[in-house]
């Protein structure tokens, strides 16, 4: 059939979510130290690899259809896309892909500067499997937690329009729960090399993730008047969250950052998630600073419960992944006169939905993600040596170097590999890089 | 007078200024250095290609120090950047002719 | 109803645009030197923050419907947005927030380096409501300059398709003023540390301002021909005011440069957003070439004439503001063989038209922005102390620092905040950050 | 007529295919060392500036019409696309610039860090007229290459969706060539110097390449099935190829690059771009893995050959190009249940329809590209001195460095141009720019 | 000859090495550095939690001179890059046994 | 002991080092600084304004060497530096009392 209006929206809807993940490596990468950055970023661009891969194999298939037990979809049902060639229904299934990816990427925030690349490459396609896409097939797949879902039957179909619960706080506590299995990074608290090295590109990263949040609140919209006043509230959000976390900056710490307008904006950009398509543009606007303001809070949190959260995933995407979701208890527009939150009068109905949802989401991303961490981390280990710290993990697990801008760094003499590039390399260096590919041969000579 | 330059790794940077600044020593200068010595470099591949790092980062500090505190000073630095491994550093100290303060116009002792 | 292709077209535009912004705080952002990068980034990114507010809460319904005297709606019409709520016009008011957003930001490259951060927070959004309102009000809103306005009807209605007036002149006059009140930055025309700190971000928001400019031309086509007509010329006329600027700069100074190139895109659109629907693709080419040149020869007249428009607002956004409006005095293309500019055989009307409408631009700015600047200026102040301008406006605005690529000018101990975090402050501190809070303690102990 | 949605999706995809080309100046710019990115961006950026000029003039005039020769079509038949204006064909001649802009830019990676952007202006319009527009006409606008065309006809028409053959094989040639004629850099193969100076730029390159390639691949769809199709292949063949590239650093030396990364992503892009529309999902995610593992073996070959293509613009776009176009003869699904590729169980036709279509690109662009850049290198030369090479290029041409973190390389007076801005200076010194102008006096004053 | 080493506040670099310049002096050698003396760092916040930045960037100038130079040379230093606030920066005088100008090949006074 | 600084151009560096590892250094420490000498600089342009960078980049080589080596250390230092243009660089010898290894604590000779 031709294309028409709502398959364009989706298709760009679909790149722009797409672009979100290159933003996402640009606002974590800015906000590790230098010598972290190309780690950070990979962690992001690999998600892409992999879940792209996923996706198109099984991934696609698990999150609709008849579902196994209202927990998943057939994993086979739609193996290899191939029943979808020659439908339209590609295009829905290219847009599904782009929030199963930048799920899994949000949560690398966590554990910054001291994770094992290949522990990463692991975890990826494990866990987008066994919990994006399950919860993703619970919420809007109908499984559990849709109207004709066993919960969603019983306390009321919750509101996650765009993936408050199912994105944002799945990837909120899984990142919660790698932070604690890593642990914290050397000088946690105390190291002040570890502020952020290029602000700069953390603000790239906002923005490009909300130009692109348009597509991820958008692209499902069944109207043009719903389809407004998403994209309405996808710009009143961020900007009222940005104020509301300059503001409270200024009250506490004396000036407004940079860091923290970046990071305002995210935080509203997460909490308008699920709440895009029904509230108004006032309660937007209210969303936003609040959202603001208690992500500027939150993200003191790690460092008194002691926790190295290292962006803060926690502080930004789980906090204000509830506070979004918690909010349609409260300011939910009703929907032809029925329903709707607190605010408009209605009972505690969806309050209650909101919340059983979300700790569903809790519960299963907690569990899920620790017994997919721990497993990794007591085999292959998640966490790099203390030396490969310290020289930084871009050097330990790339080999590589963010920047030279012509420093003295760097000197000797160049071998091209040209003249080996066939030639058998011992097994274990491919087998062990972490430890013999590792050529500070510190102490060697000595 | 003397000036006492040692060259550490950066990591042990903070912990030299702390114990100086326990020492008594009420100013420093820092600058970034790189360095082989035992030590040598790393390599990094970029598109398959190795090229190997040999000059290693280090921080330079210079401490302007009185004739008499030379020998503490100088152990205090050793003792504070020693790991035992190759990439220590080095210590050096070179006799100063004349020292002023830019601020006031103090020469000598007074000075530093 | 359902989506159609113009829902979606604005929808794209509109993201595009608000994209733009953040595109002007990299263009910006890289032409002041390092220690002030981040505050000159972050006046672009609260301009999204305030005027998103602004938009929702009482400017669109300042830009249309029943007047007040002609110069500009009423704003509790359309208050909160909330009589838009259900209806599909949250599209265009969506589209309209972004060209409000980015007109105020445009205005801060002129105060680079030197500005109070609160100050500037408190001129967006009383310059958007006082002077970008009742503007857009008057030449798109039906008001004084419309055809049925009073001016309008009198000497024939200037076209200014997409701001040439209402976007960049008034934008690029209150450059001028603010750079006079606020005056030079130590060192203006002398020190060589104020040459650009960082050229591919300067490209990369030229890069991503052609990219939203799309949108910002062609976001309001009311014809696939029309459409089609903006989008060559949008990509003809930077095109060919990139090639017009390098050209200018090879015969005058030898070398044809990067910073020229960037610079002579920005010229070229905006010397083609008045007339991007209005004049043919070779007379598109003609107007770039023109536009880049002259641009690059006006970015001389402040050393001539001695005021600090530190990133040539003045030179790029007024006189291609300029040049573009009066431009279609001269080539526009007859419509349905009527009118049209002098080349086509036309008579002077249009010209007449597109002067007065510029020139009512030019006053209505210049008066309004001087009342807001001095205002701000007399009480709070615009300007920053002479010492925080030498340790930087980041560090004593914001309290950061844009990059840090592992050097030594980090030390010291760490305190993070968490245990302060609730306890409370001395209140002077929050109240004036930019004394009390400035830490550089130069001289303290001595 | 009204916006439909094809006019919406082909306008969209034009400004991502635009937005390409300054991502592809970041993409390459981050690969040079710091003191060549600025000439090497800019090579993109005049791309987009002369062959808009040239596009709107005659470029796209002769890739479509009645063919001289089948070769090309007529350069004044729509000669500044006068008779284009009213119509909605408008939408598709700007779709058409922005491949021809890319082609060209694409080239420029293969000449980094010494050529001389005189000469580099020279040959860009050139080569566009005299390689780009004949090889569109011939394979996309009824010429030799197409159904109707001498040699389409004779051996079948070849499947190039988005441009495999005339878009990435003849940039690739055209790269090679201009490569051997320019010779190495100093140091090739041997200076540390030269390893990239910022790789996030590199990342963030890829990243807006992939993102504006969903234009590139979707925007000629002719149904949403297709559409969907070619959506998920252009999301699932780079994310298969960055994965494929990265093992294969893995097994080969040890640790998986962000280079690489960004690398495998172009290149799998490059590689589905002619087959994006005629593959399985799966059939994507293989060709993926294939062009992404042999085109990390493939930048290798330079070092043995010794040809200093310096940004592997032949590794990465003409083995990849040729790998996609090579690959439906092999992978390509039957249309209607007809025809397809070897594994499809169809005869081997489409293979050598391919082959034959490669071929020709081959050698139309060897040929005419040594024609043009050995007449540029004779006469005026496209080389820079030795001493601008070792000075830097941005110098030399652009008398400019990218980057002012504030360290001490600058220092003295500054003499803003004003007072002399209309004085006259030397006729020389514009005329050769390159020995004048280069202020760098080494060994005037000894 | 002697080496004469100031450590000067970076916004004094231009002052100091124009009257250097003025002074004769044919030559000399920038390099960056940070230090502290009686002057002390600034704070710098990141998502709330306070950085103390106590080392200070500073502007090193090396200036190899011949004996008869060195006292006014460092006056010169001395008085240009002078505020009269903490943070001003040190002078100090190194002997130097000898000097070689690379290109010639020329030793002693007649290298500098 | 004696301390043997070399201001050179950067792209000589390898070469230098190169040249000193053949002699037997075992150790040296790198830095970036710039200057002028005989050799002056280059003009930038920005959006028409001309920049005046006086000051190159330099690289400045510091090796401690024993007494015995000095002069020959200086002279294979000037011979490879050396291209005979302006801008070659300036090689000093400045006296050292004392010299640590941090690593291990020995002192003297021992300790290069
Ligand atoms: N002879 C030398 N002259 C100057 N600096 C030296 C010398 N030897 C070592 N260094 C400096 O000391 C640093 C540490 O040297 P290191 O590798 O620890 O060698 P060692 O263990 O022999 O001291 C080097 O990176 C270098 O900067
Ligand atoms: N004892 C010292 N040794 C080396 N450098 C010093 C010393 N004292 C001060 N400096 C340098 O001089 C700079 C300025 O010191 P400053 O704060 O002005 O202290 P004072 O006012 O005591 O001179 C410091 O940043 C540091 O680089
Ligand atoms: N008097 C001096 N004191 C310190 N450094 C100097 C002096 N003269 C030259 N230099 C350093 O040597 C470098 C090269 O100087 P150069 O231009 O070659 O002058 P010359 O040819 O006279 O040696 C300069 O950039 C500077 O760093």
């Amino acid at each position: 059939m031709d294309l028409t209006a709502g398959h364009v929206w989706v298709m760009i809807s679909a790149a722009l979510v797409l672009l979100m993940t290159p933003g996402l490596a640009f606002f974590y990468g800015g906000m590790t130290r230098a010598k972290a950055a190309l780690n950070m970023m990979m962690m992001s661009f690999i998600a892409v690899g992999l879940v792209g891969i996923v996706w198109v194999l099984w991934g696609y298939s698990m999150t609709g259809g008849d579902g196994v037990a209202q927990l998943f979809g057939n994993p086979f049902a739609s193996f290899g896309l191939a029943n979808l060639i020659g439908t339209e229904d590609l295009i829905g299934a290219g847009y599904g892909a782009t929030f199963a990816i930048i799920t899994v990427a949000l949560i690398s925030g966590a554990i910054a500067d001291r994770a094992k690349f290949g522990a990463w490459t692991l975890f990826v396609p494990i866990w987008v499997t066994a919990v994006y896409c399950p919860l993703a097939f619970m919420v809007w797949g109908g499984g559990l937690l849709s109207a004709d879902g066993a919960v969603g039957g019983a306390v009321g179909e919750a509101i996650d329009f765009a993936g408050g619960t199912v994105v944002h706080i799945s990837a909120g506590v899984a990142a919660l729960v790698l932070a604690l299995i890593l642990g914290k990074r050397q000088g946690f608290g105390k190291d002040p090399a570890q502020r952020p090295h290029n602000i700069p590109f953390v603000m790239l990263g906002a923005a490009l993730l909300w130009f692109g949040w348009f597509g991820f609140n958008g692209g499902a919209a069944g109207s043009a008047e719903e389809a407004g006043l998403i994209w309405i509230n996808t710009m009143a959000a961020p900007a009222a969250a940005m104020v509301g976390w300059l503001v409270t900056e200024r009250i506490r710490d004396g000036r407004p950052t940079s860091l923290g307008a970046a990071s305002g904006i995210v935080a509203g950009l997460v909490a308008i998630t699920p709440a895009c398509a029904n509230v108004s543009p006032v309660g937007a606007v209210g969303l936003g600073i609040v959202s603001g303001a208690l992500c500027a809070l939150a993200v003191g949190i790690k460092y008194r419960l002691g926790f190295d959260d290292s962006l803060d995933v926690v502080a930004v995407h789980l906090v204000a992944g509830i506070i979004g979701t918690l909010s349609l208890g409260f300011i939910m527009m009703p929907v032809d006169g029925e329903g709707g939150g607190l605010f408009y009068g209605a009972g505690p109905g969806q309050l209650v939905a909101q919340v059983v949802a979300a700790a569903i989401a809790i519960a299963l991303s907690a569990v899920m993600t620790a017994i997919i961490g721990l497993a990794i981390h007591k085999t292959i280990g998640f966490r790099i040596s203390s030396d490969n710290e310290v020289s930084g993990v871009d050097l330990s697990e790339h080999a590589e170097t963010a920047y030279e801008f012509g420093g003295l760094g760097v000197g000797g003499s160049f071998h091209p590999f040209a003249d080996q590039m066939f030639a058998q390399k011992p097994a274990q260096k491919s087998a062990e890089p972490q430890t013999t590919q590792q050529n500070v041969t510190e102490g060697v000579h000595s | 007078m003397k000036l006492v330059t040692a060259i550490v790794r950066p990591d042990k940077l903070d912990g030299v200024r702390g114990a100086l600044e326990n020492y008594g020593v009420q100013g420093l200068t820092v600058s970034q250095a790189s360095g082989y010595g035992r030590q040598r470099g790393h390599t990094e591949v970029y598109r398959g290609a190795e090229y190997t790092v040999d000059l290693l980062q280090k921080a330079r500090v210079e401490v302007l120090v009185a004739d008499a505190w030379v020998t503490d000073i100088v152990d205090v630095l050793v003792s504070t950047a020693n790991t035992g491994r190759a990439g220590d550093g080095k210590v050096w100290v070179i006799p100063v002719e004349e020292a002023v303060r830019v601020r006031t116009g103090e020469r000598g002792e007074a000075a530093l």
